[in-house]
């Protein structure tokens, strides 16, 4: 029981905004209200409201390796979209003829977190310049985006799956074969888009992944991220490898981002080259530079609002307008973003307040 | 066999030559000053100490081992401790937590609060530990390098200026507590730029000039050196002007 | 017969990489070798290069005349922008790279609102030559041309002038410079300017060749940015230059030989290669090599 | 470590989302019927395929004001539930949800590239939905709920290639956009060679986006075909007209993606498009009264728009095939709606009278070829009369009698296949 009631006690340790009773009350609250969603959301907002979930990993993937560790990657929809068509390639050939989720979950996994393995290896083991990684990653996207574009021709088969070019996966066969959605167990429940069943399998993955990383960040781990964020020359000095723990850092982000993707492929089936585009790119950052980078809280507060508004926005021809300014106007004003800087300003108005009431008492 | 033996060590910038072909020794429980005008290419030996740069040519012996292209942390873990010139401490974190990190390769738990708390009397910092270094005066911030340089319990301790920015009742603090780790058998090396400092520590001294050694040897030998005033003098405007040196 | 218009159609063709690689770059590399800024909008400046060379083309002025308007007022909109962003970012670089991308983002979406896809092309002047059986355009040649011209006026301007003294000041130790009594918040104002102005005269002579729309410059920002971080930012000729001869030959190589997506992925692994070798780039090696060389 | 002060969580909190979570199986949701028929659009009108797209959604607005202006369908006024599906795939899959599960459309009109139409078509059959594709296409598909009324590579690529084999030679190069369009487009050219006795001399996929030429100017002079056969896509892969304007490098070509969408021939400066052949359903140009009549309507309805293209006359015609279908069932309920499309519709669309085929979903229609003048004009050189979609019937697809759900490639078909070699 010990070892379990001192992970608790890093759910609330000083890395990250909630060492209050009313925050976890409110987290409660947070959580009742989403799993009672399918009792007051009709059936397209339900939907939509699972697929803006799927959004939350990719948006924690950022902000770990940007807000606690910082590095700062433009590329992160790489491993989205590789953790996407891997899953969808293995689903395709495992899942629609044996059944197997597991061996295509696993799959979707694990080949973005070798590609994260193997350019994290050359970027970090280089010591390359933050701005460097950035657009490294940036233009490794961009390239997938371009190479994926062009396997439309009948030569691009992997087992049964045709990955079908700017068409998407399977969806340039004659018979179409469409990635599959999780199915656990023979005949067990089927986790399309439009399911209660992916709603809360997503729902309960982005709790537990937000309170997982909560954990992460104020562990052993965690206080290294920050020290390697704030100075990696010292932190060095202190006996750490540096360039070994952006690794596995970089690679438990491409981890979490590959987690968004596969999520999206099993929500509908669906999976085509525009998402290592450049759209999909800017947008996290986005998201996590305006909730505020340092924050898992505000990062997933954040990106809900925001894929919300950006949907919302769809309506008129301002949509990236919008954003873009969205994003200048908090990276002016609000560096450390938007929600951080008002948590934080309330904090010191509060402790202000507190101290005005003590000078008088 | 000295502890750490340095040969021919070459470092250059941009066709800069940083350091030039410096030797350099020093035998287990020395304490060593490095003095030298600005840009004497004190703190790329330093880093070429610490490793977090690698040298163009020469040799870095530590404990019998050659560490030239070793990894600042490799080294770290073989005994070399370093305060950096800049604040090397974390503003974001607590106290407890920036002495925590090279706390925690060893310890954990009790034993760890234990050490914290150790630290932080021996570093005039108690009563200190839960809040956020931002908070802390500049003083307090420095010894807190320090103590995190402790922390990490080496065989040779690099402090890189520990007194910029202090007041003249710091400064003396820190010289006390640079002599107090000394006779614990540790090895210090200083580099300094203060001479008041220096001087408080009466230690045997090395003169960089132009990345090279340029003269050697006790303080009292090296104060008297005319070609050390001479290039002392040199720079010595801005110097007197920051009020760094007097002559 | 055969094989010398084999050859010649292989050297237009690294005549023309090159050319492309140098001028999506160049106001790239000047601003990240002397600020260490990565502006994400010079595919911006050159989409706004493009579209005032169009508008001007088209309103009577001399092409040629078009063009460095173009230039002239990209490297303004460059040093609007230094002094409403960039400033507030100063040694705060992954922030800078974000901001810039959001007024990426900002730019090319507010020119498809304002002027829509609909954006006339400027016809190619000078017409072809034959070599062979094949033929080429001049006016390729002549951008080839002009992006060497530009590489040597840059290093004149660094060599020889006094805000490349002064520029090369600021770059080496901005804190001396400012004791120096340079104004390096000018200097880095003018230098902003300077590659935005760059590429946007860039724009204006690729928009020349090719269509002319919002997105114009993402077409050439990825190679432009691998341009860049083969590069590297000490020696900002030298790495332009070595980084663009090299780039080109691969590119050129596999293209010719297989297809455009592998002459891409080629550039790419290249580069891999390059930083894992030379983690500052070409130039800081290069640097390095001389210096030793120098000591022997 | 567990020094933190405050609150500490417990497991019993678990108990409330919980609670809250059992609650929420037991939901329901109701829907009930607008007055208004609604079709939903989901149309480019930002990104990349935002200028070729734009004037479809004009085609809808006409027709839509036209039936509403005579008095509706069924008493009923039409009503266009618009999106814009800003050139990005994924949008067009969570729109097109949007439309059957939010707005409870009647029929949804969305996807300009054959990716896009993949993503919007599949929720919409999924959803039993009945779903129009407006614009040109790659052909083949057979399926109940989807209906199309671009010309397709029988109508356009075959007429097309057989002209200029017969006017300019055998020789043919291809360049086509690497994806599935370009890709099926290409086959088809090779079967066209194959059928009228051409020859490919050469072929080239481009990858989306890429804007630089110089090694595929190079390749063409080094096969010197007789006439090129382009499937070049987007503003970026147009760069390759002026690079081999400049290069002296143009020769004759056909394609069925420039001027009949894009307008090409009026948005760049000559000599770039002269000679390109373009085998269509209509243009802005199209030398009928009707044509200009209808140009006359939609420019009534937007005068701004600067060229009506094929998509209007198609995105036209998809609303009054509608319009006619469900008078002809007497309601909007999807299967009856389906019967009345596969009961033989017409209609004097703008260039002429077109036919739904029941069989396959897609249209007969009147074909012209036009050539791009020295002037950058467009001159109509034949007229290839009315073409019917047969190559799905020959395949023995007759959706009337059998349902299918999926598309036909061209190297399914081993008539087709025989004449690609690699």
């Amino acid at each position: 029981m010990m070892p379990l009631r001192r992970h608790l006690g890093l759910l609330v340790g000083p890395q990250e905004m909630g060492r209050t009773w009313y925050f976890w009350v409110g987290f409660v609250i947070v959580i009742g209200v989403g799993a009672a969603a399918p009792q007051y959301l009709g059936r397209f907002d339900l939907l939509n409201l699972a697929n803006f979930l799927t959004s939350i990993f990719l948006a924690l993937s950022l902000c770990l390796i940007w807000g606690f560790c910082g590095i700062l990657s433009l590329g992160q929809a790489a491993f989205l979209g590789l953790g996407g068509y891997a899953y969808g390639v293995a689903g395709i050939n495992f899942i629609e003829s044996h059944g197997n989720t597991w061996a295509a979950l696993g799959i979707g996994l694990a080949v973005p977190v070798l590609l994260a393995a193997v350019l994290g290896f050359v970027m970090f083991y280089a010591r390359l310049k933050g701005v460097y990684v950035a657009i490294l990653m940036l233009v490794v996207t961009l390239l997938f985006e371009t190479f994926l574009n062009q396997t439309a021709g009948q030569g691009w088969f992997i087992g049964e799956a045709h990955l079908g070019g700017n068409n998407g996966l399977g969806r340039f066969s004659g018979v179409i074969k469409k990635p599959p959605s999780f199915i656990f167990s023979e005949g067990g429940i089927k986790f399309l888009g439009k399911s209660y069943a992916f709603f809360y399998l997503t729902f309960g993955l982005a709790v537990l992944c937000y309170l997982g990383l909560r954990i992460l960040v104020n562990s052993k781990l965690g206080y290294v991220m920050v020290a390697i964020r704030e100075d990696p020359e010292r932190t060095e000095a202190l006996g750490y490898d540096v360039r070994l723990i952006q690794l596995i850092v970089f690679c438990i982000s491409a981890l979490l981002a590959s987690m968004s993707g596969i999520l999206y492929v099993s929500w509908g089936r669906f999976i085509t080259p525009d998402v290592f585009g450049v759209y999909n790119n800017i947008l996290p950052v986005i998201w996590v530079a305006v909730a505020g980078r340092k924050s898992l809280t505000a990062t997933v507060i954040g990106t809900l609002v925001l894929v919300w508004l950006s949907q919302r926005l769809t309506e008129t021809d301002y949509a990236f307008v919008v954003l873009g300014g969205i994003l200048l106007g908090a990276m002016m004003l609000l560096p450390e973003g938007v929600i951080t800087g008002i948590v934080d300003r309330g904090t010191a108005l509060r402790a202000r307040l507190a101290a005005r009431k003590s000078a008088r008492a | 066999m000295p502890l750490l033996e340095v040969e021919n060590l070459s470092k250059a910038f941009g066709g800069v030559r940083a350091v030039d072909g410096v030797d350099f020794a020093l035998e287990q429980g020395e304490l060593r000053c490095i003095i030298g005008p600005n840009g004497a290419g004190k703190s790329t030996f330093f880093k070429l100490l610490l490793g977090s740069i690698k040298p163009d040519r020469g040799r870095i012996r530590f404990r019998d081992r050659d560490v030239t292209r070793a990894e600042p942390h490799t080294r770290a873990h073989m005994g070399i401790g370093v305060k950096f010139q800049h604040l090397g401490v974390y503003g974001d974190l607590t106290v407890r937590h920036n002495l925590q990190l090279p706390l925690q390769h060893s310890l954990s738990g009790e034993a760890m609060d234990a050490e914290i708390a150790r630290l932080l009397a021996r570093l005039n910092l108690a009563g200190t530990e839960e809040r956020r270094v931002a908070e802390l005066a500049h003083g307090q911030r420095q010894w807190l390098a320090i103590g995190m340089a402790l922390a990490m319990r080496p065989v040779l301790l690099l402090l890189d200026e520990p007194t910029a920015g202090m007041g003249p009742e710091e400064t003396r603090e820190t010289g006390a507590l640079v002599h107090s780790v000394h006779e614990e058998g540790v090895t210090v090396v200083v580099v300094e730029h203060d001479m008041a400092f220096v001087r408080q520590l009466g230690a045997p001294v090395t003169v960089l000039h132009y990345g090279r050694v340029f003269a050697e040897g006790p303080l009292a030998a090296i104060e008297s050196n005319e070609d050390v005033r001479h290039i002392y003098l040199g720079a010595s405007r801005t110097m007197a002007a920051r009020g760094r040196y007097d002559p | 017969m055969e094989t010398i218009s084999f050859i010649v159609g292989l050297l237009y063709q690294y005549a023309d990489t090159i050319a492309l690689l140098a001028l999506s770059a160049i106001g790239l590399i000047i601003i990240f070798g002397m600020m260490g800024v990565i502006n994400m909008a010079h595919g911006e400046m050159m989409m706004i290069g493009a579209y005032i060379t169009s508008f001007a083309h088209y309103a009577g002025i001399p092409t040629a005349l078009a063009v460095i308007l173009g230039g002239i007022g990209a490297g303004l909109a460059g040093m609007i922008i230094e002094r409403l962003v960039i400033r507030r970012f100063y040694g705060q670089l992954l922030s800078s790279l974000v901001a810039t991308w959001g007024l990426s983002l900002i730019l090319s979406q507010g020119a498809l609102l304002v002027f829509g896809q609909l954006i006339q092309s400027v016809p190619t002047p000078f017409g072809s030559f034959t070599v062979g059986e094949l033929s080429y355009s001049y006016y390729r040649m002549f951008i080839f041309l002009v992006a060497m011209a530009m590489i040597a006026g840059l290093w004149a301007l660094f060599r020889f002038t006094r805000f490349g003294v002064r520029a090369r000041a600021t770059m080496e130790n901005p804190r001396m410079a400012r004791a120096l009594g340079v104004d390096t918040s000018r200097v880095y104002a003018l230098t902003f300017g300077l590659g935005t102005m760059l590429g946007g005269f860039a724009g204006g002579l690729l928009a020349l060749t090719s269509t002319i729309g919002p997105f114009y410059g993402m077409t050439y920002t990825p190679q432009a940015f691998i341009t860049v971080v083969v590069g590297g930012g000490a020696e900002i000729v030298t790495g332009l230059l070595a980084s663009v001869l090299s780039l080109g030959a691969i590119k050129t190589i596999f293209m010719n030989q297989t297809n455009i997506l592998l002459g891409h992925v080629a550039m790419l692994v290249l580069a891999f290669v390059i930083i894992r070798l030379m983690p500052s780039g070409i130039s800081d090696w290069v640097e390095r090599r001389q210096v030793r060389v120098r000591e022997r | 470590m567990s020094r933190a002060t405050g609150f500490r969580p417990s497991w019993k909190w678990a108990v409330v989302p919980l609670a809250l979570a059992a609650a929420g199986l037991f939901s329901t949701t109701d829907a009930a019927a607008e007055d208004p028929i609604k079709i939903c659009v989901i149309d480019d009108h930002s990104g990349d395929f935002a200028l070729i797209v734009k004037p479809k959604t004009l085609g809808y607005e006409t027709a839509i004001a036209e039936i509403n202006e005579a008095g509706g369908v069924l008493g009923r006024q039409l009503e266009m539930v618009f999106y814009d599906g800003q050139s990005d795939v994924k949008r067009h899959q969570e729109l097109a949800q949007k439309c059957i599960l939010d707005d409870e459309v009647d029929v949804i009109m969305a996807g300009a590239t054959s990716s896009a139409r993949e993503a919007a078509r599949a929720v919409a059959v999924e959803n039993e939905v009945i779903y129009w594709h407006n614009n040109q296409g790659e052909g083949g598909i057979a399926d109940k709920y989807s209906f199309f009324t671009g010309p397709i590579p029988e109508q356009q690529i075959l007429t097309g290639v057989s002209y200029m084999i017969e006017k300019y030679g055998p020789k043919m190069y291809i360049l086509a956009a690497d994806y599935g369009f370009g890709q099926v487009s290409a086959l088809w050219t090779h079967a066209a060679a194959g059928l009228y006795g051409g020859e490919v001399v050469g072929e080239e996929f481009i990858p989306l986006g890429n804007s630089d030429f110089a090694a595929t100017i190079a390749n063409i002079q080094k096969a010197k075909p007789d006439f090129g056969v382009f499937y070049l896509v987007g503003g970026a892969q147009y760069n390759y007209y002026p690079q081999a304007a400049a290069a002296g490098a143009n020769i004759p070509a056909v394609s069925t993606v420039n001027v009949q969408q894009g307008y090409e021939h009026k948005r760049y400066p000559p000599p770039a498009l002269v000679d390109m052949y373009i085998p269509f359903a209509f243009v802005e140009e199209t030398p009928t009264d009707s044509a200009r009549a209808f140009v006359e309507k939609a420019r009534a309805i937007n005068p701004d728009e600067p060229y009506i293209n094929q998509m209007t006359r198609c995105a036209y015609v998809a609303i009054h095939m509608m319009a006619l279908a469900w008078e002809r069932a007497g309601t909007t309920e999807t299967q009856a709606t389906i019967a009345a499309l596969e009961s033989g519709l017409s209609f004097a669309a703008p260039e002429g009278p077109v036919f739904l085929d029941p069989a396959t979903h897609h249209l007969t229609m009147d074909i012209r070829m036009g050539r791009v003048n020295e002037n950058h004009d467009l001159e109509f050189v034949h007229d290839f009369g009315a073409i019917e979609p047969w190559w799905l019937r020959t395949l023995g697809v007759n959706l009337v009698r059998t349902d299918e759900a999926r598309q036909f490639l061209p190297w399914d078909d081993p008539r087709l296949a025989q004449y690609k070699t690699e």
